[in-house]
């Protein structure tokens, strides 16, 4: 410092010293959420993809003189036929819903390796050791599994997405998983969006200041903190108890389901767990809509529904629908309740319709991390994957809309 | 000056009216009869309770839930809070223009279209645009391109494009609360000429903080106070100039000469 | 370009300076009829007439405090209305002028006195004159034109002095007469200090279109009064 | 003449008169009539989803405490959990929970704060559009994700430091990873309370010849204070009732110990693993799930109604 | 009570006035003793002093317009403010009218005309009383006192009038001495018109105090300057 | 006028400055002298740069990242936007009251005290805030409950605590944009009374969007107006009186007359 502004007296050096320490402080803070999550990736992605080391319980070489992989479909048919007995053909096209004449080579091929070769991991390992330490794990594996290939396997493929439920961690799929999240979201979202509108719009527009509607209030802000896991109980003690003859399609003549634990019961849980939410994102998004807009609308002669409806509805839009689809996030993520209302993990059909038993996502990935064996982790990591590559887009369809809508409307 | 006129020449006239929020009486007895086809300011302090008054008069009030008011509030010799009266009526015979520019989000054609619209106007809209557009002395400046948004608009323009927004509806009255304060002191005379203009065929009744703009702008000025307990009364009603130059009450001269409080 | 309000009541103004301006002229003018045709009516009805010019000098005083109190006028605006404010008041004192000289005309009755009437007459057409440009100028706040008029003033001066040499050999032939010779001296002072008046509007024109307030030169025998 | 006109004027004006009364008139809007009624039915849901949750936890915790040996007193002061062998003391099942609490408002508070108050008060806008989602992201994890991050990273992080006496499951496992979930709630909360506080409020501080960290910290924070601890308890509430994490990661099996590295089942655990599988309604194990959600609700609601009230009050001084 | 600038200003416009009226009170009482006296230096001087009251009155008008510029008076204070303008107009003309009568000294030099001295003093006093308590009652916004003041000016017009008389006598007596007389027939004429203006002034404290402009009965033969 | 004075007389003075909002020049070549104990007002029509020239002058734009300067502001003759100046001392020699009143949710004592604390004020601390505080004119108002918060008082009153929280910090020179907005007429004019003791001790700068504020309360006016590229000039400089009479400029005498735009 210089000329006039040098004070001998002046703290200021001092108090600039200790702004500093304190500025490092506040940063680390942040530094750590990141490296949180970037921890938490990588995790992820080292269980995802790795080395395995496979054993056939069936020579390969055996079955056919060429790869497998070069047969023709007729050729893939025949060792089928060979190896695998007629009941369990049989069961495997039912459940599947196919006949073998059907399907392309590659599915036969599939059902091959399932069923004749029936290829077992016996080790898997991480990705960062797969890269860095690849000599001593083959050193490992050559003395431990003698007989076993070693490659690179990503445990997120193709047949993970398509397949079903399996206790064989190489054959699990996601598939039914998936259909069960959606069918939930899509339940989910009929069920919460028009009440979850229409509440905001009551809230924020035609109530007045009576204790009813303060009720009211004060009631959606407090179930949104609500544990989802009390949600839960109450989707259990309800709709699958209570009203198990309208969520299992009994009284609608439904047959084939016995209790309550239902696609349906499931998506009204969600649905109630995410109204408030949705609730409290629609009044903001309505509140946000600036009062003098309305009452421009009634200073010109409009009455209450036009001006909710042309002026207040179309600017508050876009807050809704990014709202709407964070509370849907929330639903897709939520494992709790929908262990209450009674997921299992082990339905390896696709849900049929409102009244099926289901899995979720979540469900899955709750019943893999839980279970001993290695290899079923890499699966739910890879199971991790998809749900947040799911999110993820549903965030950036959010983000995508609402910006195209706001640019729209200024 | 008023004693003289018929009652079915007054444009709005207030008997006996108080004005409550909850059991808070914000204005206190007032008598006021409005001229047609002429400016009148409402000036007064801060609090005095001049937007109360000029929102009962085509009852922007209602949406106070603790809003209630006593005496009557005539519209050619209607009382407008009758039972049987219809507020959206009212409100469309008696337009607003708010303190803060509130264009819709829409196009400048829009906004003018949609009062008119949802009013069942159903002859030439674009005509209507046109002639509200011109009377707002803005169609000049945004002819060119009138599927721009309102919003994009410079802040006089916004207010005179809702001021263009009021007369598509077709009003009797017009209602201004602080229409300028948010303008910069160009667009505020450019404001208080159309206001002018428009005089010639509409009842205009401003309230403004801005005692100037009372004085430059008006042809009638009210102005209120606060008495002991914080209600606002009628303090002195007359010309513009005679208030400006020669009020009659000492509180009307202590408060244009800026000696209040 | 808003303030319609305020330059249309302005120009109004202005146009009342001008009919002012004008009633004064007239005022003059017919005061100089009256004394030429000794007629008393006419003189009676320059003394009434006077009533409006007062009130009208009033009406424009309260239009501009008004305007002032209303249009908060700034820098030129302001300038101009203080400038007529000043104006005003001078046209004013000449209507008194007017009315002065009808009263002198009362009051001479049909006196035989011997008023030296192309004189006069010369006189007030010059004052008369000049007042009427003054004003143009002063509503074209055409400086150049107001630093012109006041040197007419010389010629006023002149005649003033010529006129009263021929009124005091007048009283001196007749000192019968000295009361009614007075009253001619009366008139012919009033047109000089019409005249003077002038330099004033003119000083105003050179303010309303410069800003700057300076006294022009009118220095000479009459400023006795 | 003058006169005449006048008189036009009064007629013309009187039919307008009669027109504006006709106009005037109040017309019936059935339609709006009934958008309203529902609307108010869509309001009304969630209260009967209120009512639902008590009605359903009171009645089957009735039944629960019914049963032939549970008692609320020995229910609330007992630390064994059994409900198989007719063990119900619930304070196991809370001292887990607390502890996974505590430990994750340890990890959440100060770095929470620290980063909220960084972003909000440090960062450029640019800096502070990217960081603050991304941030944001942890938030949007599902909290399965947490649990399987506890149990393949944290815990074997904690065993390689603390070594072999951390057990695979451990409450400090969850504690710590459910404290990184909940970071992002409390940064963000905060961070929207600190960037509440009017702008004018800091410059005013800079105007004074204040440094950033004073002004932040002595001016923007203690403005922004009912906010932070808002965030602070809604982060408690989040922490008592997250499920997953602790269902996965904290081990399942009741167990009062204040040992942050032994294996203990928090209600929430309990819950989740009790109707795991197919419970048989009406047993001890399926009314006790309705006792201990009662206990939950009503200590997470308590939290909740503290929470708002503090941001109600926050709000108050700024909008 | 805010405003303090502004009444700060107006009160300092006020001190001025006074002022200005002083320096008018006193250039007419010299003006007298000049006369008295028949001394043509201090009648030089009471010429060079009125540049002084012509300036202060620019000075003051200036101070006013930018006092209307800056402070948007409104109301009282705005027609305290033209009223300040007015009588600042009137005083410097009353200014001039010592200026004349000094200007009569000179030309009168030691000529053994009869000057009334005893009246002409009495009407000097009477004026200048008028005016002083005429400015009294302006600052004080007295509209009583206000009131009262003109009708002094009857005292004033008899003086004069007696004056007249004995004047023109002496001129019927001296015609030879008809030009000085004459000129002293301007100074008593200049101290009626003097107690003349003071009525003006006293309009303007009733329009301060009441806001209505009128004018005051002054209708009497002078008015035929 | 400034031509005479010698550069340790000003308060402040700028040479050749331009003032950019990244590639935008918000402000053009300004050189302005501003005088000591004297109230200097800048007006202008909105946009011209009035606040971004005022908010320079204490270095508050530093928090605008996009924001850099060309030129010299000399403070007691030194360039304070040399690179070894601290800006918080800067601001600590020149304070700054805004807009909106903005007192820190503190008591009114604290709101005081706060400033000359972290700038280590050692004295009396009550001294301090009463001598402030009564030079703000605040005090008979307040002196009963300092503890009460800086937010409960009046729009007027918080402002004028603002003013004396600037005051405690003992600066030389005082910045205010426009101080008065949010005020309604009564508050504004005991500012403007205010403003005019304090110039015996300081020297102020303030900016208005009211010319008749600058007309009132300033001793010095300059005026802002945009050229063609959008950046701000200074058209005029000179004393107020002269500015709002006679001003030599036509583009002024238009602004202040207003027939602008
Ligand atoms: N919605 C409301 N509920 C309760 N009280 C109100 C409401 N609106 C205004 N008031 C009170 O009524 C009184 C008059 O308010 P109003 O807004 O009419 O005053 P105003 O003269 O327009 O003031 P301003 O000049 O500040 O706009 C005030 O005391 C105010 O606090
Ligand atoms: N932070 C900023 N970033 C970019 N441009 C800015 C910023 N602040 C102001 N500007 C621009 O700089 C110019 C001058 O702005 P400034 O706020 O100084 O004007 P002003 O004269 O104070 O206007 P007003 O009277 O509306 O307050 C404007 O064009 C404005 O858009
Ligand atoms: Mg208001
Ligand atoms: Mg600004
Ligand atoms: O009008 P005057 O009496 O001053 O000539």
């Amino acid at each position: 410092m210089s000329g006039y502004f040098s004070t001998p007296k002046s703290n200021l050096a001092m108090r600039h010293r200790v702004g500093g320490v304190w500025k490092a402080i506040f940063f680390l803070s942040t530094a750590i959420g990141l490296l949180a999550l970037a921890v938490l990736v990588i995790t992820i992605l080292d269980d995802v993809f790795g080395l395995v080391a496979v054993v056939d319980k069936v020579d390969r070489t055996t079955l056919a003189d060429r790869p497998l992989e070069d047969l023709e479909k007729d050729e893939l048919l025949a060792i089928l036929d060979k190896k695998v007995s007629v009941n369990r053909l049989r069961t495997i096209q039912r459940n599947g819903g196919f006949t073998l004449d059907e399907i392309p080579a590659g599915e036969v091929y599939e059902l091959v390796i399932a069923e004749v070769v029936k290829p077992t991991v016996e080790e898997s390992y991480p990705l960062f050791d797969s890269l860095f330490k690849r000599a001593e794990i083959e050193a490992e594996v050559a003395q431990k599994h003698p007989d076993a290939t070693i490659y690179f396997y990503s445990w997120l493929n193709q047949r993970f997405l398509t397949n079903s439920m399996s206790t064989t961690p190489q054959l699990a799929g996601v598939r039914t998983a998936l259909f069960g999240s959606l069918w939930i979201i899509v339940i989910t979202v009929a069920f919460a969006f028009p009440i979850g509108v229409g509440a905001a719009i009551y809230l924020e527009e035609y109530a007045s200041r009576s204790w009813v509607n303060r009720v009211i209030q004060t009631n959606i802000d407090n179930l949104a903190g609500v544990p989802s896991i009390v949600y839960g109980i109450l989707g259990l003690a309800i709709f699958v108890r209570t009203l198990s003859a309208l969520t299992s399609g009994k009284a609608f003549g439904v047959e084939g389901v016995e209790t309550g634990r239902t696609v349906l019961a499931a998506g009204l849980t969600m649905g109630l767990l995410v109204l408030p939410i949705l609730i409290i994102n629609a009044q903001e998004a309505v509140r946000a809509v600036p009062n003098s807009l309305r009452q421009a609308s009634y200073g010109l002669g409009a009455t209450q529904w036009q001006t909710i409806w042309h002026h207040v509805l179309p600017s508050a839009f876009p807050g809704i629908l990014t709202g709407t689809i964070l509370a849907v996030s929330r639903a897709i993520g939520e494992t709790a309740p929908l262990i209450l209302v009674g997921a299992s993990s082990l339905i390896n059909k696709d849900p049929q319709g409102i009244f099926s038993y289901f899995t979720a996502l979540p469900i899955q990935i709750y019943n893999w991390t839980s279970r001993p064996q290695a290899e079923f982790r890499n699966i739910a990591a890879a199971a991790i994957i998809v749900l947040l590559v799911v999110l993820l887009s549903l965030n950036a369809v959010a983000i995508l809309t609402r910006n195209r809508l706001t640019r729209r409307a200024p | 000056m008023t004693e003289t006129l018929e009652k079915q020449h007054l444009a709005i006239e207030t008997r006996d009216m108080h004005l409550f929020y909850g059991h808070f009486r914000a204005v206190k007895d007032v008598d006021l009869q409005v001229i047609p086809q002429k400016i009148t300011a409402i000036i007064g302090p801060s609090g005095c309770g001049k937007s109360t008054v000029l929102r009962s008069f085509n009852r922007m009030n209602d949406f106070v839930p603790s809003f209630h008011m006593e005496g009557e509030v005539l519209f050619h010799g209607q009382n407008i809070y009758a039972t049987d009266v219809d507020p959206v009526m009212v409100r469309q015979r008696i337009g607003m223009v708010f303190q803060k520019p509130n264009p819709f989000p829409k196009s400048i054609y829009d906004n003018v279209a949609w009062g008119a619209r949802i009013n069942g106007f159903k002859e030439n809209m674009d005509d209507l645009v046109e002639q509200t557009l011109r009377q707002a002395a803005l169609w000049d400046e945004v002819k060119d391109d009138l599927r721009k948004s309102g919003l994009s608009l410079s802040g006089g323009q916004q207010q005179r494009l809702c001021i263009a927004r009021a007369l598509a509806v077709k009003p009797e009255i017009i209602l201004m609360d602080e229409p300028c304060s948010a303008l910069d002191p160009i667009a505020t005379l450019k404001i208080e000429d159309l206001m002018r203009e428009l005089s010639e065929q509409y009842t205009i009744i401003i309230v403004t903080h801005n005692m100037q703009q009372a004085a430059r702008a008006s042809d009638h000025t009210a102005f209120f106070t606060m008495d002991e307990d914080r209600a606002g009364i009628m303090v002195e009603y007359g010309e513009t100039n005679q208030i400006f130059t020669n009020p009659r009450d000492k509180r009307t001269e202590d408060y244009i000469t800026g000696r209040f409080g | 370009m808003p303030r319609e309000t305020l330059d249309r009541q302005i120009r109004q103004l202005q146009d009342e300076v001008l009919l002012l301006g004008s009633m004064v002229e007239q005022a003059l003018l017919r005061s100089v009829e009256a004394l030429r045709q000794r007629d008393v009516a006419a003189a009676q009805k320059i003394i009434r007439d006077d009533l409006a010019i007062n009130e009208k000098r009033y009406a424009l005083e309260n239009a501009i405090l008004i305007l002032i109190a209303t249009q908060q006028p700034m820098a030129h605006d302001l300038r101009l209305l203080a400038a007529i404010l000043e104006v005003n008041i001078e046209l004013e004192r000449m209507g008194d002028y007017a009315k002065g000289n009808a009263k002198v005309v009362m009051q001479l009755g049909d006196s035989d006195i011997q008023v030296p009437m192309r004189e006069i007459s010369r006189m007030a057409e010059l004052a008369v004159g000049m007042l009427h440009r003054s004003l143009s100028a002063f509503v074209a706040e055409d400086a150049t034109l107001a630093h012109a008029i006041p040197e007419e003033d010389e010629l006023v001066d002149a005649l003033y002095n010529q006129t009263y040499r021929m009124l005091v050999e007048q009283m001196i032939a007749r000192p019968e007469m000295i009361d009614h010779v007075n009253l001619l001296i009366w008139v012919i002072h009033n047109f000089e200090r019409a005249a003077d008046r002038v330099t004033n509007i003119c000083e105003r024109t050179v303010f309303i279109a410069t800003g700057e307030l300076f006294e022009m030169d009118t220095d000479d025998l009459e400023d006795i009064e | 003449m003058e006169n005449q006109i006048v008189k036009q004027q009064v007629i013309r004006m009187e039919s307008a008169e009669q027109l504006v009364i006709h106009k005037l008139r109040k017309r019936p809007r059935l339609g709006e009539t009934f958008i309203q009624g529902f609307l108010f039915f869509c309001g009304a849901v969630s209260i009967f989803t209120t009512i639902g949750i008590v009605f359903e936890l009171g009645k089957e915790s009735l039944l629960f405490f019914q049963m032939p040996g549970v008692t609320l007193v020995e229910f609330l002061t007992k630390t064994e959990w059994q409900p198989t062998i007719g063990k119900f003391g619930v304070l196991s099942l809370i001292n887990a929970t607390l502890m996974t609490t505590l430990f994750a408002m340890l990890v959440a508070l100060p770095l929470g704060l620290g980063a909220a108050i960084y972003l909000s008060e440090y960062a450029t806008p640019r800096a502070r559009s990217i960081l603050k989602p991304v941030l944001e992201v942890l938030a949007g994890v599902p909290t399965v994700v947490y649990g399987f991050f506890a149990l393949t990273t944290m815990t074997p992080l904690l065993r390689a430091i603390f070594g072999e006496q951390v057990q695979v499951y451990n409450t400090l496992s969850a504690g710590l990873v459910m404290g990184i979930m909940i970071l992002p709630l409390v940064c963000s909360m905060s961070e929207d309370a600190l960037s509440a506080v009017p702008r004018s409020l800091r410059e005013a501080a800079y105007g004074l010849g204040a440094t950033r960290l004073e002004t932040a910290v002595q001016v923007v924070v203690p403005a922004a204070l009912s906010g932070i601890i808002a965030a602070f308890i809604l982060g408690v509430s989040r922490a008592v009732g997250e499920t997953m994490i602790v269902a996965l990661a904290a081990g399942s099996g009741p167990n009062f110990t204040f040992d942050p590295f032994q294996a203990a089942e928090t209600m929430t655990g309990y819950i989740a693993r009790i109707s795991g599988g197919d419970v048989s309604y009406d047993t001890p194990d399926y009314n006790s799930i309705f006792a201990i959600g009662l206990l939950l609700f009503t200590s997470t609601l308590l939290l909740n109604v503290i929470s708002r009230r503090l941001v109600a009050r926050f709000r108050e001084v700024y909008e």
